[in-house]
């Protein structure tokens, strides 16, 4: 049994299947990429694993046990977090209240009508920011951030749930260079650190190789090759669907 | 009852009539909410002014079929003209503020315009007569039947073709569909989405209106016609589910049957029947029957 | 003290009940017009406060109690239907102040726990009308009756009016619709298909426009006999309906302004016709105009206008009305008010109906 | 460096688009400081810089979305500035969003369908079936309701709707982003298509690759400001520029 | 909005509550009631609205079953106040635990629109419960318990109990739990995906502003001595929402400005015109146009205009 176990999955959507028998576990305290091109469904897999969608057969288990049954919050409260291709923040509260929903959340405070918010974990939500270099917005509103500050900030929020797995869709996606380079430093460091599992998505080969140690690759909803780094880029099927010339 | 065919044949003929005529009533309504998304509490007050507007113009055209034709038309041409002041002058206005904000504009607007026709009108009550055609009954073979009431139960489905392929069918009902989604991105790709919007708001007042001209050889024309009625076509809008024209259409069946006949059966307690059903029918499906869930990917 | 005499008036302004306000507004107004003209009450003259009661218990006990607190006013005529008029009572009660109700015609509001000294109720009662009303089926030559309405409390207790009065008068059914109804179709079938020879009904206002115009297509009025309650003599409610109102309709109503019976009706009418700018009147007004002869011929009485004497000055009190005398019955705080009973027939020369075979029944 | 000013830019020749000296606030805070450039028939101009220096902002006032409080924006020459967005769609701009604003209970079809506007002279007309050409995955979900393509799917579909009006100008806001790679050399290699065959394009894009390798002049942004300008292969070429504005 | 403006204008609020009974008039003590009970209802309600984001269109109800039930605890079982105000509450409290459960599994309109129904379920049943509610006419004639008789000290006691309210309300707004609401509102799914139960939370919000809202319709009922079906109709509920929409959704004292206003308006617009409903709409369609965010914005412009001197 491994930390995380996908068993089988296969999700259809109508009459399209869009995950198709799909299996694999990862080990913990691996940073596992799953790649492939648009519309392979690394993305429904995403939603299976954390809960936003059921599948249709199949069984997804988290350090053996099940989670195709739990609604998203039961099984965030077991330990796992995600973040969003298309971002997914408060818009209209600002950058620290943000992260400070998602420490609350992971506190249980959220039953206290009397536990005071203003300011509360502060000196922890503005380590945080800092880390994804927002901090100088952390006053400002979620949704009047520009496209790349919110998805550092949606990282931000990921992290602040102090997960044992981390799910990470397409992160450093309209970051710009500058940004992307740090938050690779920070998710590889960050996960080092807490000895978090992670499984990410991204379509910026840089970023999957200066994460990765491990790779699947998914095309048409199965799995096509799984491996080490180096293995997966010289396997010849992924330079043809995937990578294109390199 | 049903020992009786007749009589069954009759109530099932009421529950239709009565559907259609719920039906007539709530088109314009299912318009404004489907696309604009506002909830138009004055749809009732639109209605009720296309009653008075028809009344008007049938005293000056006399009691005939054209009047009566005129009459519903004016009634939708001069509504629909002031929706459209309405709608550039203040209306516009609201659409990129705080969405709430229309209810509180149509709930004033509800204020304004009654009080304006009791100005107008006063606060007694009229009648307006069926045109002469339609006046009396026709036998159908197994019993006679008001013409009235047939011909609603004619109007109903043609109303709701002509809807249903313009929204279906046409590159107009698809640009609609398209505003009610994302206002600010259709008019960078080329659609001029104001007009668009006074263009749903006029004809779905215009309708009211005309359904109200429509409703008024069965009703009343006085002061109180709009409260009576703005609930029963909420009732038919939602559970037929947001925007969904089909949905009203079955929405307005149900809802008459269930008027008809709870009102046999049930008697005085078919006050809460409707209720009932809306509860029932949304707890089995939360977006209404024929409403589709607002899925959102991520 | 000197300055005007304050009458607050509470009565619905606005929505489906305006027409029953206006139209005693308008008596109110030509009644106090009168009297100041005349020199006012003990010398000075009537104000009137109204205020939109809106058919709500809550708003109009808010008028209510505005109009106590802020204006000090210590008179009042209205509410107009029962629910407000009953709600309103209790603040009179624990206020001290006059409340003549001028048309509710609900039993409770002066009868048992709430009948208190400063309630005063002008319409005849439903068990009032339950009496006449059956003479008038005899009349009729009813022998068999369907009931039919709004499911609210003037229809079960003035059913049970005529229920307890009818004798060897049998029922064929009764079908009662919500309020609000505006579908009558599905009554209107089982009307006609039920075993009655009359129909005795209770909407009214729109609501009764609404049924004619469903059930005369049925051909229900020729093939039963019907009586109307909720005041449907009224000529505004022929007027709207013009030639669609069902001949042959019974019906009663507080006033006609074609009655010829007395002077005293004939000058009221004229000088209400002046007022209103129109010959053709409704039947509020009256109720209205009653209400303020009867509070100012008790404060002439009294001497005064402190409540508790006018009150006391009300109780027993007979005044000359266009409908000839009226007493208020000491005991019961209920005027013993008549009311036209008649069958509408389409007039030559006219489109509105009007009644005949007019009785004023006392 | 270069700095470039809006009096630098002022030619006596018309240019397609020209942007003089932009203000662009929301609500009290000012995002956009005299921002000027221009572009010419047939070019392929990149707005370069870090997240939230106002490169989207500034599509999104020449379109008409975000009117700018002061400056001119002039099309062929003629004012534009503050003139509603479906007038400047019918006039030949095109807009590509970077949030792609899918409708999203549309077809995929129908998405292109309400996009379509009259052919242009001088251009070849954009049809269902050219676009399909173009990104053949969306003609196989050509019925599927465009909320539920995946979001390289949806980006794709975005490009291809503003083809549908049959743009002269294409502002085009981070087109790679979220798309595998093999596509994004493949939509490098449409927008190439797109430039020579006469549309003019305005990109804004973090993959400087990319950004280099396709376009003929670039602008490089900074909390708002213009502070850079030159050619691809300048920019190239200019380490300071990159490390100052691009990289930590 | 900063919590520092409101909280001095809830004080100062509180401050010249404090004042009404010593200016002697009668008239302004009861406005003074009537005004405080309906600001109390529209807090309630922006629970709801402000907080977690869902509409109901049947708060009435709520306020209708904690008007009805301590007029019936009070005159029918002749409970003393402090047993029959709290059981009404707590009675409210059940009904929107039930009615919870079922409503918060919907969104936006189909949410307003369920309430509605079960509000109108409510009024269907309090019109033909007629040995209980009174039916059409109403709950006629609560005794009042002796010591709340007088105005003065009738007033006090709802300056107390709305007072109380609002603290609690205010403190809840500021904390994690109403933190969370607000999350809740701007992103469900977001939230969700942090650990939170969100229909869980959805119906502790639910239950809490029932609560609050029959804490009003228990004074209510008690002001007006006597409870009417009106009370459950939608109308009513509409009425709420007006309020809170009127006043501003996203603060805390949006609702109070709101629901005062509206209230001012009617009463003193029937004082000089019959055309009330005419002016009342034109002064609403104005606020509308003109202050776009609710009344609270004019109060926020107020306030930096006085920061700035
Ligand atoms: N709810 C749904 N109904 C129908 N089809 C769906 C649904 N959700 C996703 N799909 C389809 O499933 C396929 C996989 O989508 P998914 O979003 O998982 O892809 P992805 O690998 O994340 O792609 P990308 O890299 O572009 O984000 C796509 O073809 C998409 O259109
Ligand atoms: N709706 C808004 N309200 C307030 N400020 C906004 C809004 N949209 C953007 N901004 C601000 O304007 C500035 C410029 O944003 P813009 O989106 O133009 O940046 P960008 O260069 O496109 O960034 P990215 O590469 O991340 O997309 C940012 O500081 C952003 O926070
Ligand atoms: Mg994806
Ligand atoms: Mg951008």
């Amino acid at each position: 049994m491994a930390f995380l176990d996908v068993t089988n999955a296969t999700k259809k959507f109508g009459g399209f299947i869009a995950i198709n028998d799909v299996s694999f576990s990862v080990e913990k305290g691996a940073r596992h990429a799953i790649i492939g091109p648009n519309g392979a469904g690394k993305t429904t897999l995403f939603n299976l694993i954390s809960g936003l969608i059921l599948p249709t057969t199949g069984s997804i288990a988290l350090e053996g046990q099940r989670l195709s049954r739990m609604k998203p919050h039961e099984i965030v409260r077991i330990g796992m977090a995600r973040s969003f291709q298309k971002v997914n923040v408060f818009p209209r509260k600002t950058a620290f209240e943000n992260v400070q929903v998602a420490l609350i959340a992971n506190r249980k405070l959220q039953f206290n009508p009397f536990h005071a918010a203003a300011g509360l974990f502060g000196d922890e939500i503005m380590q945080l920011l800092e880390q994804v270099r927002l901090g100088g917005d952390s006053g400002r509103r979620a949704g009047e951030l520009a496209h790349g500050k919110q998805k550092q900030l949606e990282l931000a929020v990921a992290l602040a749930a102090e997960p044992k797995i981390l799910l990470l869709d397409e992160p450093t996606a309209g970051m710009s260079i500058a940004e992307t380079l740090s938050s690779i430093a920070l998710i590889r460091d960050i996960v080092q650190q807490r000895g978090i599992t992670l499984l990410f998505t991204e379509h910026d080969m840089n970023v999957v190789f200066e994460i990765a140690s491990t790779i699947s690759v998914l095309h048409h909803g199965e799995i096509i090759a799984t491996g080490l780094p180096h293995e997966v880029r010289a396997n010849d099927d992924v330079q043809r669907i995937y990578l294109g010339r390199e | 009852m049903f020992a009786n065919p007749m009589i069954l044949f009759i109530q099932v003929m009421n529950s239709l009539s009565l559907a259609m005529n719920l039906f007539i009533i709530a088109a314009g309504l299912t318009l404004i909410f489907g696309v604009l998304r506002i909830v138009n509490f004055a749809h009732g007050a639109f209605y009720m002014v296309g009653a008075y507007v028809a009344l008007s113009i049938l005293r000056v055209t006399g009691d005939s079929n054209l009047g009566f034709l005129l009459g519903v038309l004016g009634a939708g041409a001069l509504m629909g003209a002031m929706a459209f002041v309405v709608e550039r002058g203040l209306l516009s206005r609201l659409y990129d503020k705080e969405h709430m904000l229309q209810l509180l504009f149509t709930f004033a607007l509800v204020l304004v315009i009654k009080d304006l026709v009791k100005m107008i009108w006063g606060s007694g009550q009229y009648s307006i007569g069926a045109p002469p055609f339609l006046r009396g009954a026709v036998n159908l073979g197994i019993s006679p039947y008001p013409k009235y009431a047939l011909f609603l139960c004619v109007m109903g489905p043609i109303i709701a073709v002509a809807i249903w392929f313009f929204m279906e069918r046409t590159r107009w009902g698809r640009i609609l569909r398209a505003a009610r989604e994302d206002r600010v991105m259709l008019n960078a790709l080329g659609t001029d989405v104001k007009l668009v919007y006074s263009g749903v708001f006029v004809t779905g007042a215009a309708l009211a209106a005309m359904g109200g001209a429509l409703a008024a050889p069965r009703s009343a024309v006085d002061p109180g016609m709009d409260s009576l009625v703005i609930i029963d076509a909420f009732i038919i809008v939602i559970i037929g589910g947001l925007g969904s024209l089909l949905g009203s259409f079955v929405g307005a069946l149900i809802l008459g049957f269930l008027t008809v006949m709870g009102s046999i059966y049930l008697k005085e307690w078919v006050i809460v029947a409707s209720y009932v059903m809306m509860v029932v029918i949304l707890l089995v499906r939360p977006w209404g029957l024929f409403g589709k869930a607002d899925e959102e990917r991520h | 003290q000197d300055g005007p005499i304050k009458v607050g008036v509470i009565l619905p302004m606005s929505g489906g009940g305006a027409y029953v306000g206006e139209g005693i507004y308008a008596g109110v107004d030509l009644a106090v017009k009168q009297v100041n003209e005349a020199g006012g009450v003990l010398g000075r003259p009537l104000q009137v406060l109204l205020r939109d009661e809106q058919l709500r218990p809550d708003v109009s006990t808010a008028a209510m109690r505005e109009l106590i607190t802020l204006e000090g006013v210590q008179h009042f005529i209205g509410p107009a239907t029962s629910a407000t008029s009953l709600a309103n009572s209790q603040i009179a009660r624990e206020e001290k102040v006059v409340n003549i109700s001028p048309s509710a015609k609900t039993e409770a509001l002066t009868a048992g726990d709430n009948l208190h000294d400063y309630i005063f109720q002008l319409a005849p009662t439903t068990d009032v009308d339950g009496v006449r009303t059956v003479e008038v089926l005899r009349g009729m030559g009813t022998e068999s009756i369907c009931f039919t309405g709004f499911d609210y409390a003037y229809t079960h207790d003035w059913f049970a009016a005529i229920r307890a009065n009818m004798g060897d008068i049998t029922e064929a059914g009764e079908f009662l619709v919500p309020m609000n109804a505006t579908d009558f179709s599905a009554t209107i079938t089982q009307l006609l298909s039920s075993d009655c020879d009359t129909i005795v009904g209770t909407q009214y206002g729109g609501s009764f426009i609404a049924f004619v115009k469903q059930a005369t297509p049925f051909g229900l009025f020729e093939s039963k006999k019907v009586l109307w309650g909720s005041n449907t003599g009224d000529h505004a409610v022929a007027a709207a309906l013009g030639a669609e109102l069902p001949g042959g309709l019974w019906a009663s109503a507080a006033d006609v302004w074609y009655y010829e019976g007395e002077d005293s009706h004939a000058a009221y009418q004229q000088a209400l016709a002046a007022h209103q700018g129109r010959k053709e009147t409704d039947m509020w007004p009256i109720t209205g105009y009653n209400a303020v002869k009867f509070l100012t011929a008790a404060i002439e009485a009294a001497g005064t206008t402190e409540p508790t004497a006018v009150a006391a000055a009300l109780d027993g009190l007979t005044i000359q009305t266009p409908l000839g005398e009226i007493t208020i019955d000491p005991e019961t705080n209920r005027a013993n008010s008549p009311e036209f009973y008649g069958r509408f027939e389409p007039q030559e020369g006219s489109d509105v109906a009007r009644m005949t075979d007019l009785r004023l029944v006392r | 460096m270069t700095m470039c000013s809006a009096s630098t830019w002022e030619g006596n020749e018309m240019s397609l688009l020209q942007v003089e000296a932009i203000n662009v606030c929301y609500g009290l805070s000012k995002v956009l400081h005299d921002v000027s450039l221009k572009i010419e028939t047939g070019e392929l101009v990149a707005l370069v810089g870090r997240n939230g220096v106002g490169k989207s902002t500034t599509m999104r006032a020449i379109m008409g979305i975000t009117p700018p409080a002061s400056g001119k924006i002039l099309w062929k020459g003629q004012p534009i500035t503050r003139r509603p967005s479906h007038l400047n769609a019918r006039a030949g701009l095109g807009y590509v969003p970077e949030e792609r604003r899918i409708f999203g209970s549309l077809t995929v079809w129908e998405n292109l369908d309400v996009a379509r506007l009259p052919p242009r002279e001088g251009l070849e007309p954009w049809t269902e079936d050219r676009v399909f050409a173009l990104f053949p995955d969306l003609e196989r979900f050509r019925n599927r309701p465009g909320g539920l393509l995946s979001g390289g799917q949806q980006q794709m579909l975005t490009i291809a709707r503003t083809l549908m009006g049959n743009p002269e100008l294409i502002l085009l806001d981070e087109p790679s982003e979220g798309v595998a790679p093999l596509i994004v050399a493949q939509i490098g290699e449409k927008i190439r298509e797109l430039r020579d065959a006469g549309v003019s394009i305005i990109m804004a894009e973090q993959n400087l690759d990319f950004v280099l390798n396709l376009s003929d002049r670039c602008y490089v942004l900074e909390k708002g400001v213009v502070v850079y300008h030159g050619t691809a292969a300048e920019l190239r070429d200019n380490k300071d520029v990159q490390n100052r504005y691009l990289h930590i | 909005m900063t919590s520092r403006p409101q909280l001095i204008f809830l004080a100062c609020l509180f401050l010249a509550l404090l004042a009404v009974p010593f200016l002697g008039s009668r008239y302004l003590t009861e406005l003074a009631v009537q005004v405080m009970i309906f600001s109390l209802l529209a807090l309630s309600l922006n629970i709801l609205v402000g907080h977690i984001g869902l509409v109901s269109f049947g708060h009435a109800a709520f306020f209708a079953i904690g008007g009805y039930a301590t007029a019936f605890f009070l005159t029918r079982w002749q409970l003393p106040l402090a047993a029959a105000m709290p059981m009404a509450v707590l009675l409210a409290a059940a009904f929107a635990l039930v009615i919870g459960v079922l409503c918060v599994r919907l969104k936006a309109i189909y949410f307003a629109m369920l309430t509605l129904a079960f509000s109108m379920l409510v009024w269907g049943i309090i019109i033909k419960w007629k040995p209980v509610t009174g039916g059409d006419d109403g709950f006629v004639g609560i005794t009042l318990p002796g010591m709340l008789a007088s105005p003065q000290s009738f007033y006090w006691f709802v300056l107390a109990v709305v007072g109380a309210s609002t603290a609690l309300m205010w403190l809840l707004s500021k904390s994690t739990m109403g933190q969370i609401f607000v999350a809740i509102r701007e992103n469900e799914t977001r939230a969700s995906f942090l650990g939170v139960n969100v229909r869980q939370m959805q119906l502790i919000g639910f239950v809490l502003a029932a609560l609050f809202a029959a804490i009003a319709g228990s004074l209510m009922a008690m002001y007006l001595r006597g409870m009417y079906p009106q009370s459950a109709f939608w109308t009513q509920s509409g009425h709420i929402v007006i309020s809170v929409l009127l006043g501003g959704v996203h603060s805390f004292v949006g609702p109070i400005l709101g629901a005062s206003l509206l209230y001012l308006l009617e009463v003193t617009i029937h004082q000089y015109t019959q055309y009330w409903p005419l002016v009342m709409g034109l002064i609403l369609l104005l606020v509308v146009l003109v202050l776009p965010e609710g009344l609270i914005e004019l109060f926020r412009k107020l306030y930096a205009r006085l920061g700035r001197k």
